[in-house]
């Protein structure tokens, strides 16, 4: 079992260096990813906002809207973490009591 | 422009920052911020429906105005407009019947559980909308931290069941974000439309077969597929009823549907069927979910355990319409997402109003409720019926559109499966509608044998009666929509799936 | 297999056997931090996959510069670096999370071994 | 009224469905109330398919399409002889039953009584809507329906035993439900229609392999509810269920819809040529001849009357199955009009079995003596209906009988011509002593005359006349045997010059 | 002296070093524009000044930057972000088009802004954010 998990994992690995023969080689200029869409940002990020540091340019503005998703996943995970961990006191009653419980169950709704 | 592509997903995503703000100061204004957050999303994912379909025009949303491959892109057309119609609605649904349940089954976990649920389907329909393959990992990540907390404040074991499908999602999120590595380092850019008229010129190249190999691999991981499914009959097991109910209908699903996406508008026709057999090889897999998931579902004792064993059998329906390939087939897939759906909350949203009233997760301790609880166990006939394909419910269709997909692609094998899983469900299912129907009491050695599944110590004292209205109405407008969607699945079908599949055609 | 291969691809093959290392820990590790903590490794191969990806010889941070203009060749990519920064607060994220289930776990199993913790539960159920 | 009449299909198969709901929602309170909706729905239904007999005899095709439920195949109504035959049988013998099930469950004070007229009236609907259905998949919906709504049926006495019962009788009926919607899924999937078109619509072009994996998986699906051996054990297991149930369900509805289902496959699926070509038709027969005299054998056997009434039915619905697959327009023929016949036979039987159960406690055909001079016009009539199933002259079993007789004879296959005959001894063997029994043998129990009550024995005294009449004057009754000739003519395109 | 170790050189050091890591994590916060920094960058290293004195301090450190303040920024810093990306869609603009923001305004200033700003609530939110995560962690759970 731990043999084939070792197996599988460095089947994956191996696959992932099969894979690399098509990609760019190291630091290549010519690159897909550095000649396409990356060369706009590059040469525009000045003129549409003001902004020299392009990782920020493209972060907060032409991505922004991943940037937004990423600061959403961080209040999701303070959220997550404080759910998982916290119990709040509902404002309905006490939380851990049996009769609580008995009363939430039964009757119709409140 | 049309502003109804954003207004989906941020919409849910101010509510829920508005609900965790309410909810601190009362729980009640939190889950009325949230379900009015989901309302609104659904009535816009449902003007956009209309406007897709009236128009036949999918709708392109640039946000912040960057034109792609510069900026990012959501794209409503028909299969997003489905999908995020579906997910909303289950949304409303859930919001409506949470309440109840989670202050039950989760004491004092109310006020950030709402939130949560609406970021879940903020991720949802955004990895719906999304035309973007890195901002489709961005919120698969929101749905899934989300779905982890959700999932982690029910029962005692519901901690250590979601830390193994957290690194379950962590690495499905990790090859899925590799994957899109490799595709952005061959072609330049994430933007879907824009790689899909790239990619044909690199279809020998094999890092674009190990991107798609590695997001499937990515997305297989997170839709459950068979083998990669065991972490969900421990989660769904220890999750909250509601919480069950809004995850299980849709979580998985949206993983299927990224991978359709993948295959029919990212890389190149034939690319999935040819270049890489990974369609015949998802097909394969489901196929052995299918059976996996049907036969062990039957041996299960507890309800939830014997639901989350039917999902890795039905998302498998899923994956075997991707397998198929051809238009009809993928179409069964692509129904069976909504049916699956619908009947999978409707059922996961009885076991709560059971458990509500009666503390019971046993199948065996369910004798006699067709009494006290006639109407929620209609419903769960009705969802049990869907379960096993009887018309006019929705389950009959997608299982026949499967398997015609199967005849026209000479699956024989597939075709067997289906056909063969049918029996095993109507097995399982039967089994607890019998007991269910039974009259209670009558054979008291039944009800102690004992293994696996808790029964919570607090015993009702009151007669056990019907849920109370905020549960009974959503698990009706789940049964009654379980039905419609059955009897107008061609409506669903002409209007929106069949020019999703049009591609496939010829 | 030539020296140019390795000297052009070394790091992919370095990151292939981090991602692997990072596997390892999160499927074969019994104790669930430890699980985590190769979670991390696998992400921080991939950021590195990324990084890595950025990188164009002889460029410059992509910071505008006077004497440089707007010659793409002249910086590195800047998209690759804004992945990666979402990617890291994604992982952070997750780790923040996992941490916490991983916290209950603990004060309801008394373990962080997971085979253990499954004993616990069956003998529990 | 022309109005009417063309959207007579759709009201017929709605009005049921409709006091389905009813029933349930009026409840065991209001009870008279609530068997009012069953009667009104049944007086109701069998107007709107009588009102069609002319039309459809004329000619006309009353044809309704509702919505789309697949790509190019429609939820479609198609009302055609063979359709209607059955439609007509079933929903008359649905009156009768109706005012017997009330006396029946009142007399026996029986349980549940809102579900069972409930779900008689949801088998009914899909019953009519099986027959009306005028393609494979609208058929299939529907017989999926009728099976799981006979569920509730089966295990409405609630014991351990009909649980038991009531899982096989699901197991069979969702196995067969299940390949036929394979059977469908493949034969829309080679040839991308399903309508039903009198003389079929499957090539031979399809290939042996794929013709006869098709035929295997709709003989499975309408073998079990036509009871064909080796699939027939559900069926006498089922007569669980209360008599009203075996009577009109188990004996002319559900089991019919088998049968049905294989003149739908033969006639208007295969075709009468290509299924002889193929040489299923001998497979089918022989499978169909040896139920007949296996059945008979065993209802010899049974003490049980029910049992053996049951085991009668098997066979019984295999001379239908058997006059279909011999192929020649005579058989066919005799198996149309025994659709009716057997029917107003066999619910006479039920009707008179379970009267003596409800009113005197008895099962076993070995606690009959003397019965007859307590209840004479009970016994009198299952003494008809006896006969008739025997083959008797002057019964309507006669007439079928006589029919598929002369159809081996000109299928050119004396084998089952003796299997006719010989099965016809078995039941006389099998039926006429119980009557000869309760008349004439005493019993100091069955003394005095001590009927039961009038809504159980006036269903069975027009149910005797039925039968009687067909035997008489087989065209007399809504015209049985022009519309049964009907059927014969589209299927085969052969025409009768005169009745029979 | 509150402290958990009652160690003067912790309470010393640390009083002293939290001003300087929060002046520094500002000036990373608004200075994205021009060097390698933003948002992120800023608001972790806010978190790790306040983590840095609910570790040197104990339970005082609660008193300076209470318990429901890390989750109110975090609400606040989002709701903010996403209050700036629906500005422009109320004059026309996309979600997140800072072009349109403010009508009258230039819209290369605008994008200045938007992005200054959107830096500036992702530097409070990812503070408050890190600071629950770390309040929760350290609650240890209630079970």
């Amino acid at each position: 079992m731990r043999l084939a998990g070792v197996v599988l994992i460095a089947l994956v690995a191996g696959f992932l260096m099969w894979a690399t023969r098509d990609l760019p080689l190291r630091g290549d200029p010519q690159s897909p990813a550095s000649t396409h869409v990356s060369v706009y940002y590059i040469e525009n990020a000045l003129v549409d906002s003001k902004t020299p540091n392009m990782v920020t340019a493209v972060l907060a503005d032409y991505r922004g809207f991943d940037t937004f998703g990423e600061a959403v996943v961080v209040v999701a995970a303070a959220l997550s973490c404080l759910l998982i961990l916290l119990r709040r006191r509902d404002d309905q009653g006490v939380v851990d009591d049996p009769d609580e419980r008995r009363r939430i169950a039964g009757g119709a709704d409140p | 422009m049309s502003q109804i592509p954003a207004l989906i997903p941020t919409s849910l995503l101010l509510a829920a920052l508005l609900s965790l703000l309410a909810g601190l100061r009362s729980q009640r204004a939190g889950h009325a911020v949230a379900a009015a957050g989901i309302v609104v999303s659904f009535g816009a994912a449902l003007l956009g429906m209309w406007e897709v379909v009236s128009t036949g025009q999918s709708i392109r949303y640039a946000m912040g105005g960057w034109i792609p491959p510069i900026g990012i892109e959501f794209v409503l057309d028909h299969l997003a407009a489905y999908m995020t119609t579906l997910i909303t609605f289950i949304g409303v649904v859930v919001i409506f019947y949470a309440p109840r349940s989670i202050r039950f089954e989760s004491p004092g976990k109310a006020t950030f559980a709402y939130p949560s649920m609406a970021l879940l389907l903020a991720g949802l329909s955004g990895m719906a909308l999304t035309g973007d393959v890195f901002n489709l990992y961005v919120f698969l990540e929101i749905a899934a931290l989300a779905a982890y907390a959700l999932l982690a404040i029910g029962d005692r074991g519901g901690p250590f069941a979601t830390v193994r499908y957290l690194l379950i999602g962590a690495a499905g999120g990790g090859f899925y974000l590799l994957g899109v590595g490799f595709l952005y380092f061959s072609a330049g850019t994430l933007n879907m439309a824009d790689l899909s008229a790239i990619l044909p010129e690199l279809v020998e190249n094999r890092a674009v077969m190990a991107a798609a190999g590695l997001m499937v691999i990515g997305l297989g991981l997170k839709m459950a597929l068979f083998p990669m499914h065991f972490w969900m009959p421990d989660v769904y097991t220890n999750a909250p009823s509601a919480v069950s109910g809004l995850i299980a209908p849709i979580m998985t699903k949206v993983s299927a549907y990224a991978i359709i996406r993948l295959f029919l508008d990212v890389f190149p026709p034939g690319f999935f069927t040819e270049t890489l057999p990974i369609t015949a090889t998802v097909g394969w897999l489901s196929a052995g979910g299918i059976l996996y998931g049907s036969i062990l579902a039957i041996g299960q004792h507890d309800y939830r355990r014997m639901l989350a064993y039917s999902s890795v059998g039905q998302i498998s329906y899923v994956g075997l319409g991707i397998g198929l390939a051809n238009p009809i087939g993928l179409i069964g897939g692509l129904l069976h997402i909504v049916n699956h759906a619908l009947m999978k909350g409707l059922l996961f949203l009885i076991g709560g109003s059971v458990r509500l009233r009666t503390g019971v997760t046993r199948i065996p301790d369910m004798k006699g409720l067709g009494k006290a609880m006639p109407w929620t166990m209609y419903a769960f006939v009705i969802g049990a019926l869907a379960m096993v394909g009887i018309p006019p419910t929705a389950g009959f269709f997608s299982k026949l559109y499967l398997l015609i997909g199967a005849v026209e692609a000479g699956a024989w094998i597939w075709f067997a499966v289906i056909i063969a899983s049918s029996l095993l469900s109507a097995v399982y299912f039967f089994r607890v509608t019998e007991m269910i129907f039974r009259d209670p009491g009558s054979d008291p050695a039944e009800t102690s044998r004992d293994q696996g599944g808790e029964k919570d110590e607090s015993t009702p004292d009151h007669p056990v009666g019907e849920a109370p209205a905020s549960m009974l109405i959503p698990v009706v407008i789940l049964a009654v929509g379980v039905i419609l969607v059955g009897v107008f699945n061609f409506a669903i079908i002409s209007a929106l799936l069949e020019s999703v599949v049009a591609p496939l055609e010829g | 297999m030539t020296i140019e291969f390795f000297a052009g691809r070394y790091p992919y093959i370095l990151i292939a056997v981090l991602l692997g290392i990072g596997l390892y820990g999160m499927t074969m590790k019994r104790n669930l931090l430890k699980k985590v903590i190769g979670m991390t490794i696998f992400q921080t191969a991939i950021y590195l996959f990324f990084i890595q990806g950025a990188n164009k010889m002889g460029a410059t941070i992509p910071v505008y510069a006077e004497e440089l203009g707007t010659e793409p060749t002249a910086y590195m990519n800047p998209l690759p670096q804004v992945i990666v920064l979402t990617a890291i607060v994604v992982g952070v994220a997750i780790t923040g999370v996992a941490l916490s289930l991983i916290l209950l776990t603990y004060k309801r199993y008394g373990s962080l071994d997971e085979e253990v913790i499954i004993r616990r539960m069956r003998e529990s159920a | 009224m022309d109005q009417l009449l063309h959207s007579a299909p759709l009201l017929a198969i709605l009005v049921s469905a409709l006091a389905a709901v009813a029933i349930p929602l009026t409840g065991e309170r209001r009870r008279n109330l609530r068997e009012t909706w069953t009667i009104l729905a049944s007086i109701a239904k069998f107007g709107f398919v009588a009102m069609m007999i002319p039309g459809v005899l004329a000619g006309e095709r009353y044809e309704m399409s509702l919505l789309e439920i697949a790509p190019g195949v429609e939820l479609a109504l198609k009302v055609d002889p063979a359709g209607l035959l059955f439609a007509t049988s079933a929903s008359f013998l649905w009156i009768l039953t109706s005012f017997y099930a009330i006396g029946y469950m009142r007399g026996g004070n029986e349980r549940k009584q809102s579900r069972f007229f409930s779900m008689l009236a949801v088998c009914l609907s899909a019953t009519i809507g099986l027959c009306f259905s005028a393609n494979l998949l609208t058929f299939v919906l529907f017989y999926e329906i009728l099976s799981v709504a006979t569920y509730p049926l089966v295990i409405h006495a609630g014991s351990e035993k009909a649980y038991r019962i009531g899982r096989q009788y699901l197991i069979y009926a969702i196995t067969a439900g299940i390949a036929l919607v394979g059977g469908t899924a493949l034969i829309y999937g080679l040839t991308g229609t399903l309508d039903f078109q009198p003389g079929g619509f499957l090539e031979a072009g399809l290939g042996a392999p794929m013709l006869w994996t098709i035929f295997a998986l709709f003989a499975l699906g309408f073998g079990v509810k036509a009871g064909v051996m080796p699939l027939q054990s559900w069926l006498p297991n089922a007569m669980i269920a209360p008599t009203p149930v075996s009577a009109l369900l188990h004996a002319v509805a559900v089991v019919k819809a088998g049968v049905f289902g294989f003149v739908r496959l033969v006639g208007y699926v295969f075709g009468p040529g290509l299924f002889g070509d193929m040489g299923a038709a001998t497979v089918l027969a022989v499978f169909a001849a040896a139920t007949i005299l296996l059945a008979s054998l065993i209802a010899l056997t049974k003490d049980d009357l029910k049992a053996r009434l049951a085991y009668s039915t098997v066979g019984h619905l295999s001379y239908i199955v058997l006059g279909v697959a011999l192929l020649v327009p005579q058989a066919m023929l005799g198996a149309a009009f025994h659709m009716v016949t057997h029917a107003a036979m066999k619910i006479t039987l039920f009707f008179c079995a379970g009267a003596i159960y409800i009113h005197t406690g008895k099962k076993k055909v070995s606690q009959l003596d003397g019965i007859g001079r307590q209840m004479p016009v009970t016994l009198g009539a299952f003494g008809v209906g006896a006969v008739g199933l025997a083959g008797v002259p002057l019964v309507g079993g006669f007439v079928s009988k006589w029919y598929l007789a002369v159809g081996s004879v000109d299928a050119g296959m004396l084998i089952f011509l003796g299997v006719f005959l010989v099965s016809g001894l078995l039941n006389a063997a099998y039926l006429v002593p119980i009557v000869t029994r309760a008349f004439f043998r005493s019993s100091p129990e069955h003394t005095g005359f001590n009927e039961a009550s009038l809504l159980m024995v006036a269903p069975i005294f027009v149910t005797m006349l039925l039968s009687l009449l067909l035997g008489i004057h087989p065209d007399g009754f809504f015209q049985f045997f022009s519309i049964s000739e009907a059927i014969v003519e589209a299927v085969t395109g052969t025409s009768f010059t005169g009745g029979g | 002296m509150t402290s958990r170790y009652d160690s003067v050189f912790l309470d010393v050091v640390s009083r002293g070093v939290v001003p300087l890591i929060q002046i520094f994590a500002l000036y990373v916060v608004t200075h994205g524009h021009y060097d390698p920094g933003g948002g992120f960058q800023g608001g972790v290293m806010l978190a790790a000044s306040i983590i840095l004195l609910r570790v040197a301090q104990g339970e005082e450190s609660y008193e300076r930057f209470p318990r429901a303040a890390g989750l109110y920024l975090a609400a606040f810093g989002a709701l903010a972000f996403c209050l700036l990306g629906f500005m422009p869609q109320l004059f026309g603009g996309n979600f997140l088009e800072y072009g349109y923001a403010i009508p009258p305004m230039e819209a290369v200033e605008l994008r200045y802004w938007g992005i200054f700003f959107a830096e500036v609530f992702i530097g409070f939110l990812v503070w408050g954010a890190l600071v629950a995560i770390y309040d929760a962690l350290a609650t240890g759970g209630f079970d």
